[in-house]
This record gives structure tokens, sequence and C-alpha cells, in this order.
């Protein structure tokens, strides 16, 4: 019996792990591909089923004129314009989370519930909804294409997230040790940023790191607010999505786009196993 | 080759610079793509550009994805502001998303780019915004060398509104190491009692794509199949779907519209010739790759380019993958026009008429314009004018990844491509041939659909289509729900407001 | 505690959020009240038109609304149902239980719209991997262009991306859930599935509530898979509601008409989501 | 010197959290609030600390408004009943976290941080984390940053309640000897407690709270052998003192048909009539020629056996000072003392206690 279920535990373990890798297998493989190793059926293993060049990964690094990517760019944009959006949607997240969570609000049928859900409800909101709106809008102020318009829009897709995570956050910390705080002469500004904030960053690394999954891998967005000054990299690579699409090149960006969140995964298994995250996300 | 009589002066300077290829000058030493020609004469060649300076001005060019046209785009882009010193930023888009990416500035009267590239038939939507070509280029010894099909597809109500900088078509793709093999002929004499030949008809397609499926015809140890088409119900699915249609459909007895009757606007788009197109289409699927119903126009160039099918029929591409340096088929492919039907409907008599048919479909392509609101008009009609200048025409032609198919008279000459690309003499004459043969040949042409709202249009039929193709309905009822659709579409517009744009394309037709 | 400074904390966000969020959907209201259209672009005012079109002639709609919660609905079934059970497995004791952990949560950090176009190539019918491998079995099945199985595909697809947010939350709550109940079990001699079904399920119940509440926000708005991957077909087999807004929007550019859909669409969501909210509060605590 | 408060009440609800609450302390005492849970005596201490404003009421501080003053700068200090500190500061800047609140110069610091550490035995922990220490050092530490301030009232909600018997017994000594200390005796210590032998151990006044309201306020002495109304007398006793009714007449109590005692000294005179009587567990004993109740329960408690009785319509607790076992269903004979006997007027207040006689 315990034999029987140790295997099937390893059994559905490594079932998983294979399905979870094999996209990235097959990507890694494509990336040292060709046209013709592409076109003549699926091939896997390089030099025994095709043989490998280094094309698509060039191609990363070449302009649009040589037949490239250019990911550079669109990837510090899109570190930029992430890491913005979420500390901004952090900061007033927290704050309003914080407020939700201590605070009593009232103001006619509208109580703490009613405003809660109304941050988190914006992620009910398909981009596509927004998406002309907020067009025309950053056009009047001139902010299309710009870092500055596109961490507006960041915020309505973030603040929700963050508010939702702090808020659960903040409601499982005992409202004594604010209190202790008050009466230990704080006022409750000082209260927030000098207890309720240091003992906050296991909920606000999670927080930020969902702000970030989520900022991250946004792509219909940048795809309409942006022209050409400003460019992230979903859009970049999408952009390889021709009419002849280069496999190659296309699985060699997407890998580099995986990458830096690779060791996001890292760093939330470490707070999971220390045990940091089980408070923040409970 | 001899229907070419209005050779222009600036085909003949191609022809001399082909003579003297190894004869490299400034500009080819500077600018290795266009290393085989050099230089070429013209208004708008990299000696004429170099002149203009537009330093501290910026252009702003919103283009398709790379490679297909995004890369001559960017590399054009590159070679323009070397050369005039202006800054050019150009964005790449997935074809899918071009109209919209536009649209959305447009519609909200913004002018973020001063180069929009589309397709042709996005033309009625966007001429509001966009600024007609100016008279001077009009009039320019290198536009003269454009055949007028292409004039005509680029221009609005005799008005050029969009830059030419590109020629497409649909046309037939065929295996000829297969339809040519005496065993292959024998052996398909021999099970069908018919020849197998260049196929002249759609049922003589799918007679032969069906004899040909499933199994490794070329015995490179993979199974080969009938046709790639595009079939994924995207953007251009419907584009396939009316190659289909028009042999049996577009009566060159009937006038007053092909999609529509121009005096009721009625759509014409469930009678019995698109239903009969269509009931051949659904029969397709049984004779395409596996997954061949969700190909979309990638596939199909990757499906026929890389060798897995007998035929394939829509753009340039997929012919000129096949025909590249790295194929394995490599001069193994032939073209030819369209199949066509035999017989054709007769709306106006009721009645099929029983009599061969065929016709070209000018089938959208590549085209490029100006934003009204750009502040840039002149550098921005100087760098379409470079991009479709000769010597990168001529260079850019000869890279299958490109997108660039020719469609300037000079363009369609058998030698250009047997001593450039090393083609087999006889393809390339063939080649030639059958692309000028559509260009200026035919009398019973069907223009695309351009008028205000044709996405909708156009929508309606890949949806409708795709649901016969996927056996939710049947092509009749399919059609019928299209053109419920389209009468829909027609009353929110406005009849008036249609009848008044495709009257446009109707008279370019009924002119023949 | 009740102080003005409340509103300090509470105003920035709010405001913000309200300053962002005013113009856009005003716009939409008024937008649906139009016929604004790629050839008519402008404001005029045509009443309810929209709406009526919408609620007595477009089934298209109302069959995407259909197939979205039936993806929606399964797929977060999925995910929660497989994250569960992965996060119990690496919860305990387990070789390379930090290897796996870590490799079960990185499809989540890919970009959905990315990994869908590596998909795509994985499931092509004719060059891609899985068939190449199924082809020794002699099938060959029609993962994208076949109108059930393109469903699956898409769930698929859906299920790898966000299987590691259920099991993240889920392992998360695990870790922190407190010992005792779980020795009192154990005193009680409860084995394992008991174990599970009387003390970690109902100790996990706002956590998994929380979880799937969220998922199905998320998975509402699936979009970027379909977009790559089927672009709605074969025939409307794969068009949610998002990808209908979004052809009718940005393909076909009825902006009146698709902020109409946008709307109603919304106001739908909100309705289900309070009712989902409530029904598995209903269901899941109850059980305990 | 004191601390009045007048009137205060907050309803917050439909339920009264604080209602007219009134009482005076003074400097240099220990006060406890006596009441079951829910009573409303956290809510009276936040009250204290300005946590909660009230509805109504006021407070005053020597004259001064003390109920006007925002909770951060009013002189107070709270211990709590959870094991509240700054969980990202150490030990020696959790103390010291008050003091640099109010800018003090850092030596000054150093020196009541440490005199406070040594008065909680925490000497030598100063720099180890919240998170290393027991719950009985945490609350030691809290206890310690409530005594760093010198703070003129110091509020303790059930301190002890969530630590185990022995090291509560241990700690509540410590209190004792910390706050009658030369160090308290600027400071109104108020203690609350759901406990009456903590409230009896710690002595000074206690204040006998019940659904928002002060029942009785007196000496520790004075609440146990007066009670004022039979829910002090419950909530002032552990096990709660039983009650039952009964009728006075011809010098004789009468509770049933077959139970009926003499009426004792400090009883005479009662008018006829009826009256519920209260009895501490201690008062009622077993005796073989006492009367017949059957047993519920009994538990065993250390050396000691509660015994839970019922003859008719009286249900009572009985303590013996030995371990017997008995049997539900069980009837043993039970004898009265009659001279530990009160008894409360039919409006439950206290017309006569063993210890005053008749009021």
């Amino acid at each position: 019996m315990r034999v029987l279920y140790t295997s099937l535990k390893y059994l559905a373990v490594v079932l998983w792990s294979i399905f979870v890798i094999a996209p990235f297998l097959w990507a890694v493989s494509t990336s040292f591909k060709d046209f013709q190793s592409v076109t003549n059926g699926a091939t896997y293993i390089p030099w025994v089923d095709f043989e490998p060049n280094l094309e698509g990964w060039r191609a990363l690094w070449k302009s649009p004129a040589q037949g490239g990517v250019d990911i550079v760019e669109p990837f510090f944009n899109s570190v930029f314009v992430t890491a913005s959006g979420s500390l901004i949607s952090i900061i007033l997240g927290t704050l309003a989370a914080y407020a939700l969570s201590r605070f009593t609000f009232k103001a006619g049928f509208i109580r703490n519930g009613d405003i809660t859900f109304f941050f988190i409800s914006q992620r009910i909101m398909p981009p596509v909804v927004l998406a002309i709106p907020f067009f025309i809008m950053l056009g009047k102020f001139s902010l299309l294409d710009t870092l500055a318009g596109l961490i507006i829009v960041y915020i309505v897709l973030l603040m929700p997230i963050a508010v939702w995570i702090m808020v659960d956050f903040f409601n499982k910390v005992p409202v004594e040790i604010d209190e202790t705080a008050l009466i230990d002469g704080c006022n409750p500004l000082q209260v927030f940023y000098k207890v309720v904030l240091p003992n906050s960053i296991p909920g606000i690394i999670v927080a930020g790191m969902f702000c970030m999954i989520f900022g991250w891998t946004d792509f219909f967005f940048s795809f309409i607010l942006t022209f050409t000054e400003v460019q992230l990299l979903p859009v970049a690579i999408v952009a390889l999505n021709s009419s002849i699409t280069p496999w190659w090149s296309l699985s060699a960006a997407a890998l580099v786009s995986v990458a830096p969140l690779v060791l996001v995964a890292f760093i939330v298994e470490r707070y999971l196993s220390k045990g940091n995250l089980s408070g923040a996300l409970k | 080759m001899t229907k070419i009589k209005g050779v222009s002066g600036a085909s003949l300077l191609v022809a001399a610079a082909i003579a003297t290829q190894a004869s490299a000058d400034q500009w080819s030493d500077k600018f290795p793509h266009i290393k085989n020609t050099g230089d070429i004469a013209g208004e708008c060649s990299y000696e004429s550009m170099s002149k203009k300076d537009y330093s501290g001005q910026t252009l702003t060019i919103n283009t398709h994805a790379v490679p297909v046209m995004g890369e001559p785009t960017a590399l054009h882009a590159e070679q323009f502001a070397a050369l005039t010193g202006a800054e050019v930023n150009v964005i790449h888009t997935p074809a899918g998303d071009l109209y919209s990416k536009a649209m959305v500035p447009f519609q909200a009267g913004q002018a973020p780019y001063d180069i929009v590239f589309g397709f042709s038939n996005f033309i009625r939507d966007w001429k509001q915004y966009l600024e007609p070509v100016p008279a001077k280029y009009v009039n320019m010894v290198q536009m003269k060398d454009v055949t007028q099909s292409h004039i005509d597809v680029n221009s609005w109500d005799g008005q050029m509104i969009q830059f030419p900088i590109d020629g497409d078509r649909h046309y037939l793709k065929y295996r000829k190491d297969v339809i040519d093999n005496p065993v292959y002929q024998e052996k398909y004499k021999a099970e069908t009692g018919k020849e197998l030949r260049v196929p002249q008809t759609w049922k003589e397609y799918a007679e032969m794509a069906a004899f040909f499926n499933g199994w490794d015809w070329d015995n490179d140890g993979e199974l080969e199949y009938g046709s790639a088409e595009v079939m994924k119900k995207d953007d251009l699915m419907y584009a396939a779907f009316f190659s289909r249609s028009v042999a049996y459909s577009k009566n060159p007895r009937v006038k007053g519209g092909f999609f529509f009757d121009l005096e009721t606007m009625e759509p014409l788009i469930n009678g019995p010739g698109f239903v009969e197109a269509l009931t051949d289409w659904v029969e397709a699927t049984k004779y395409v790759p596996p997954g061949g119903i969700n190909f979309g126009l990638g596939d199909e160039i990757n499906s026929f380019g890389g060798g897995q099918t007998l035929f394939s029929f829509s753009w340039d591409d997929a012919f000129v993958a096949a025909m590249q340096d790295d194929s394995p088929i490599k001069n193994k492919v032939g073209a030819a026009p369209l199949p066509g039907s035999e017989r054709v409907w007769n709306r106006v008599s009721g009645s099929w008429e029983d009599t061969y048919n065929q016709a070209p479909y000018i089938v959208w392509g590549w085209t490029a314009a100006v934003a009204k609101k750009s502040k840039n008009h002149e550098m921005a009609f100087d760098y379409l004018c470079f991009f479709a200048n000769d010597a990168n025409h001529q260079a850019d032609i000869a890279i299958g990844r490109f997108g660039v198919n020719p469609f300037k008279k000079s363009d369609f000459k058998a030698e250009l491509y047997v001593e450039r690309q090393g083609w087999d003499p006889e393809i390339a004459k063939q080649y030639a041939e059958t692309l000028m043969e559509m260009e200026e040949g035919s009398t019973n042409r069907v223009f695309p659909l351009r008028v205000p709202g044709v996405f909708q249009f156009n929508s309606a039929v890949a949806t409708g289509t795709s649901k016969a193709l996927a056996g939710q309905l049947s092509p009749q009822e399919a059609l019928d729900e299209v053109a419920a659709e389209w009468k829909k579409i027609v009353k929110r517009i406005g009849p008036d407001t249609i009848r008044e744009a495709y009257a446009i394309g109707v008279a370019l037709e009924d002119a023949e | 505690m009740n102080f003005k400074h409340k509103y300090l904390f509470l105003l920035p966000g709010l405001l913000v959020l309200l300053a962002i969020l005013i113009f856009p959907i005003g716009f939409t209201v008024r937008l649906s009240l139009s016929s604004w259209d790629s050839f008519y672009p402008a404001l005029d005012f045509i009443g309810i038109e929209n709406y009526v079109r919408l609620f007595t002639d477009d089934a298209r709609f109302w069959e995407a609304f259909g197939r979205l919660s039936l993806l929606s609905v399964t797929t977060v079934f999925l995910q929660y149902v497989i994250g569960f059970g992965l996060a119990l497995i690496v919860w305990k004791e387990i070789a390379f239980q930090r290897f796996f952990r870590v490799l079960f949560l990185i499809p989540m950090m890919t970009t959905p719209v990315i990994m869908t176009v590596i998909w795509r190539t994985f499931f092509h019918e004719s060059l891609g991997p899985v068939n190449d491998i199924l082809s020794h079995f002699n099938v060959a099945p029609l993962w994208l262009s076949s109108e059930t199985l393109s469903k699956f595909t898409v769930m698929i697809v859906e299920v790898w991306q966000w299987t590691p947010f259920m099991f993240l939350l889920l392992l998360a709550g695990l870790l922190s859930l407190p010992k005792e109940p779980f020795l009192a079990a154990s005193i009680d001699g409860a084995g394992p599935i008991r174990t599970f079904f009387y003390v970690t399920f109902p100790l996990m119940a706002p956590i998994s509530i929380g979880a799937i509440i969220i998922r199905l926000i998320e998975a509402s708005k699936i979009m970027d898979t379909v977009y790559v991957l089927t672009s709605g077909g074969p025939g409307t087999a794969t068009e949610t509601s998002s990808f209908y807004i979004f052809i009718k929007g940005l393909r076909e550019f009825q902006f009146g008409y698709s902020a109409a859909l946008s709307l109603t669409y919304l106001i739908i969501m909100i309705i289900s989501f309070t009712i989902i909210a409530k029904l598995l509060v209903k269901l899941m605590v109850r059980g305990n | 010197m004191s601390l009045i408060a007048s009137n205060l009440s907050f309803k917050p609800g439909n339920e009264w959290h604080l209602d007219n609450v009134c009482f005076e302390m003074s400097k240099g005492q220990i006060y406890t609030i006596l009441g079951r849970t829910l009573a409303g005596k956290t809510t009276l201490l936040k009250t204290l600390a300005g946590l909660i404003s009230p509805d109504e009421g006021t407070l005053t501080l020597d004259d001064r408004d003390f109920g006007s003053i925002p909770v951060w700068k009013r002189e107070v200090a709270m211990v709590y009943q959870q094991f509240i500190n700054y969980p990202h500061l150490s030990v020696y800047e959790n103390v010291a976290f008050p003091l640099k609140q109010r800018r003090m110069q850092s030596d000054q610091i150093k020196a009541r941080v440490m005199k406070a550490l040594q008065q909680v035995g925490l000497d030598g922990f100063e720099n180890r984390k919240i998170q290393a220490l027991s719950g009985g050092q945490q609350q030691r530490v809290a206890l310690a940053r409530s005594l760093v301030k010198e703070a003129s009232v110091i509020l303790l909600d059930e301190p002890l309640v969530n630590l185990d018997y022995k090291l509560r017994e241990q700690l509540r000594e410590e209190f004792r000897n910390i706050f009658s200390s030369e160090a308290s005796k600027d400071s109104i210590l108020i203690y609350s407690s759901t406990d009456p032998v903590e409230a009896m151990q710690l002595g000074g006044q206690i204040l006998v709270m019940d659904e928002g309201r002060i029942l009785q306020q007196g000496t520790s002495k004075e609440v146990y052998e007066n009670p004022n109304c039979t829910k002090v007398a419950q909530i002032t006793n552990d096990p709660a003192m039983n009650l039952f009714e009964g009728r006075v007449d011809n010098g004789r109590i009468i509770l049933s048909s077959e139970i009926d005692l003499e009426l004792p000294q400090h009883c005479k005179g009662l008018a006829t009539g009826s009256y519920i009587f209260g009895m501490r567990a201690a008062g009622i004993t077993l005796n073989s020629t006492g009367f017949p109740f059957s047993v519920e329960l009994s538990e065993i408690s250390g050396s000691e056996t509660f015994l839970h009785i019922r003859h008719e319509m009286i249900g009572v607790v009985g303590l013996l000072d030995s371990v017997q076992n008995f049997n539900t269903g069980e009837v043993v004979r039970v004898q009265f003392d009659t001279l530990q006997l009160y008894v409360f007027d039919q409006n439950e207040q206290l017309v006569s206690s063993p210890y005053r006689g008749l009021e």
C-alpha cells in the first residue's frame, strides 16, 4: 500500500514535470534549426536529427533590417515599465489595503468590502474593453507611445493585485501591533512606516512578484498603446509572427523572455520554503 | 516574352545592369544589398536620394512583422537614413493587426505614423486619412513601369492613394517533377483514365490532389499530400475562397458586380457559383496535410515550400520559397494560372452556362501609403519611392522571405530569374509568362472588394466558410449565413455608401 | 481604529485608479450609444440600438459566452485539482522537493502570448512533435483544426500556464496550516484519505475559495491563448467573449457595438462572480 | 491625582460595549477589571488608551481632559493578552521604542531600558530576536515596554491568560512585586481579568463589569464579602456562586417540599417572601443526614472534586476537598452551610451577606 502510494506520487510528479518542460525543450531544439529542419517535419536532437545552426540566436542581436528582432531595447523597456508599474502599484495598493484592513469606511451603502471589490473588480475587465478608450485618453495627454503612458495603464492592471494580496496580508497581522505602536507614541502615519511596513516585507514581496508576473506577461495594452519609441518585449516577439514564421528566432526570443522570471520562481520558492510566504498568501 | 512591348527606360537599365553584373559602383560598395546591380538611375535612386537632406527629421513607419515586408522596410529605412540623414523608426506588426494598428490612431485623430503599410483592400476605409500620391511621383519614369493592374489596385477612382511597392496575385503552384513525370502520368492514366497535366479546372485539381494525397511520391521517407491552402480562419482566408470562386461566378457576359448586384446591393455570395466553390473547398479538406484545415499563409508556404504537397495556389511566397537555393525542391516546381471551371453561373438568366471559364482574382497585396496628418509628406513619399526604386526592387524580389514580388513590367523577364537566381530557364519562362498574362492579358478579372467596412464583409466570409470547412454547416447554409450577415452590414453602413464605393471596382471589371 | 488619517492611506490609490478609469468607462458608455464604425468614426447618438442588436440579433455573442463558461470553469477546475494534488505531494517529504517546487512554478512566469506561439508549433499538426510522436501509433489528432479538439488544446495550454498559480497559492496555504489538527487526526488513527477530507480540505477551504475566484476572474479574460493558437477557429469553435469583442472592436472596427458588448459583458461578469463567490462559500464551507 | 471616567458609553452596533461607565481611580493603586469574556473589559481599556472614541462620556486625568488627547500623545501603556511586540525589532529595540518616539537621549534610553529589562528579569536578553523567545519571555518584553515609559496609566489586558498555569502563577507574583514597588507609585495600574482568584490575589480595587456596565467597585475584600448583586456574586467566584430561589417563611428557608433550612443568624429579620439565595461551592458538603440530591456530573480538579448535583429545580455545584468518584444519577446526601448564605431580593440585589448581615 505504502509502496504503491509512493510510486504513484513519483509517477505523478514526473509526468507533470515532463509536461511542464516539454515546450521549453521543444523551443530550445527549435531555436537551433533553420527553415529546412523545421519544414521537414518534427526533429528533436541536434546533430542527430538535424544540423544545428545559430541563426535563431543571432537574430536576437540583429536589427530588423537584417531580419533580426532586436530584443535588447524592448527587454529593458519591459523591465522598466514592469518595475515602475509594480512599484507604484505596490505603494498605492499597500496604503489602500492598509486602510481597508484597519479602518472602517462608510459612504452611503458603500462599506470596506465594496471598496475592496471595486479594486479587485478591475481585473474582471478584459483589456480589449479598455484599450480603445485608453488610446484616446493617452492621445489627449500626449502619452501614447511613452513609458509614462504605459506605466499609467499598468497601474490599473496591477494595483488590484497589490490590493488583493495586501488586504489579505494585513488582515492576518494582529491589529494589536498597530495599537501598541499608537500607544507607544506613533501617530497613524508613523505606525505605518515604522512598524507596519517593516513587518509587511513578506507580503510586499509576494505582491511585488505577482505584479511583476502580471506586468511582464501583459501583451495587449503595450501592443495597442505603443508604436515605435517604446516597444515591450512580448510585442517585439509577437512581431516575429509574420506570414512566414521564423520558428527558430521566435523560439530563441521566447526563451530569452522567459529567463528573467525563472529567477523569480527561484525567489518565490525560497520564500515558500522559509515559510515567509505562507503568512503572506494564506 | 513577346508581350512585353512598352519596355521602359528603367527596365532597359535593368537589362544593362544585368549585363554588367559585377560592375560594382560606389553605392553597392556601401550598400551590399544591391551588389548585383549597383545603383540604377532614376528619380529615387541612391544617387538622387543622397542629394536630399532630411537630417533632424524623423520618419515613423508601421510595417509588417519581420521578415515578410518587415525586413525590407527596415532595411530600406536604414539605407534611407544613411543617405538622407533622416531618422527612421520602424514598428513591426503582425498582419492581422496592421489594419487596426493604423486605424485606431486614425480614428482618434492621432498621427503616430508617417507611413502605414497595409493591404490594398484597406484603401476605402483608410483613404480619408491618407495623402494621395502627388503628381510628381505618379508621372515619373519609375511609375510608368508599373503594370496597369497594380496602378488600378492602388488607386481610388483614378487617383493614386497607395504607393505601389509590391506585386501580388494568386496563381497555381505545382510540383513539376510529379506532373511532368512520365511514370506518374502513366500511373495516373491507368488508375483514373485521365491525363495528368497542369490542372485546367478545380475539378481536375481536386482529382489529382486526392490521387497524390497521403503517400510518399518523392521517395524522401515522408508522406506527401495533395494541396496546401490557407484555411485558417484569419484575415487571409477569404482571399483563398474568392480565388476558388471566381471561375464559377465571374461570368464575362454579366456586368454589374461580382460580390453584389450593383443595382440592388443584394449580396451574391450565396449564389450557386459560390456554393459550388465552397463545396469544392470542403472536399479539399480531404487532401490537405494533417492540420491543413488550420493552415495560415505561413503554414502554406512552409508546407509547399518544404516539398510536402503537390499543389498550392495563393501568393508568390510559396513558389519563391520553393525556388530558393536552399530548397530541396528547387527547380522542381511550376507556376500556372489558377484553374478554371467547366461551367459558369449566369445570375441574370439564373442558369449554368456550360463553357470553360477562367478569371484572375486581383487579390489584395502589400501597399504602403502616407498619412494625411503626417508632417513629413515629402520625405515619406521619397522613402516609398526609394523603397521601390529599381535597384532595391530587383534585389528584394530575389529574396523569398522579403515577400516583395514582381509588379513592374520589367520584372517579367525570364532571364532575370535564370541569371540572378539560377532558375531553370523553362520554369522561369513559364513563371514570367503566367504572371504577365494575369497582369495584362485577361479580360475577365475580379477586383477585390474595396468598400467601407471591408473587414466586416471579409470577416463574415471567413466565419461562414470556416464553419463549412469544419463541418458545422453545409456550404449552402454557410453562405446563406454570410449573405444574411452581409445584408446586415450593408444596412448598417448604408447601401448607397457601399454602392458608391463598389461601383469603382465594378467599373474596372466591366471596362474590359 | 478610526482616525482621520485613514483617508491619507486609502485615497491616493483610490483616486489614482478612479482618475485613470473615469474617462475610459465614461467613454465606453457613451460609445455604446453611438454607431461609431470604421466608416463613420463619430459619437452620434443612436440610443440603445446597439443593445437591441445585442439581445435580439447576435447569437454569436451568446454562444461565445457559453464557450467561455465551459472553457473557464473546466480549466479552473482542472487547475485546482491538479494544483492541489501537486501541492499536496511536494508539501511533504519528497526527493528533490525544492527542484520540483521551482519547476512547477515556472509556467506562470512565462508570457502567455509568447508561450502560446511555442505551443502552436508544438501542436502543429504536420510539423510539430506531438503528432510526430503519435504517428508511431498511427493517429494524427487535429489539435488545432478539429472543432472539439481545438477547445481541448486551448484548455491544455491554459492548464499548463496557470496550474502553477493554484499550486503556489495552495502550497503556501498548506505550509501555513496549524499542526495540531493533523496531530489530533493521527492520534484518532485517521488514514491519509480521511485526514484529507476531514482536516486538510476544510482547513484549506478559505484559501481554495480565494484562489478559485481569482483564477476564474483571470480565466474569463482568456484571449492571448486563443488569439495566437486558433484565432477563434476552426469556425467559431474557440471564440470566447473577449475574443469576440476583440473581433468586433479591433478587427471590424465597430467601436460603438463593441462598447455595448463590453459593458454587457462586464455587468454579466460582475453579477456572476458575486453569485459564484457566494455559492463557493456555501459549498466548500458547509462541507466541514 | 486621579483618573475620572464619567458616563462612558459606546454602542457600535446593537449591543452596548460600554454602558454609562463611571469610576474614579487614583495613582499608585492597582485596579482589576473583573468580568466574563465580552463583558466590555477590553473596550474599556482601549477607550482609556484612546484607541476607541466613546459615543458619550468624558475622561479626565488630574482635572485635565484626557479623552480628547489622541492616543499617540496620551501617556498610557498597554499590555495585551496576545504577546504583542514588534517582530522586526530586537528585545532592546522593542523596549526602547516608546522612548525613541519621545526623542529621548540615547544614554537615558539605555539606562531606562536596562532597568526595565532587569525588572522583568530579562537582563542579558537585549539582542535577542523576539521570535527566539518563549511566550512568557515575550510577555515580559511587552511588560518591560509598558514600564519603561513610566506612563501615568498602565493597562494590562488579561496579560497572563495565554500562559500556562505555572508560568501564570509565577508571573502574577512578579507583577505584584513590580507594581507595588517604588517605580509605579505614580501610575494608575489597570488590570483586566476573567479570573476571580487572580483578581483577589492582586489585591487593590476590583471593578466588576458585565454587559458594558460597572456593577460594583470596591476593594477585593469588599467585593468578595459583599457582592452587591447576583451577577457580581457569580463573576467574582470560581466556580460561580450557586444561586437558587426559595421562600422565607416562619423563620425557615423553604427551597422545596423536601428541603428547608433554618434561617441563620445574619438573616434573622428577613421579611416573608421570595428571595434568591447564594452559596459558594465550598458551602455545600456531603453529609449522610443531608438532603438527597442526584449527581449530574463530577469533575476532579487537583485534590478537589466538583460535584454537580440537582434536586428538582435546584441545581448546584458542591466542592469536596478530596478526590471521590460518583456515578451519574447516584443519589448523595448534601448539607448546606447556612452560615455562608447570601440572600438577594427579586431584583437580584444583595439583601444579606454573612459578613455584613442584613442591609
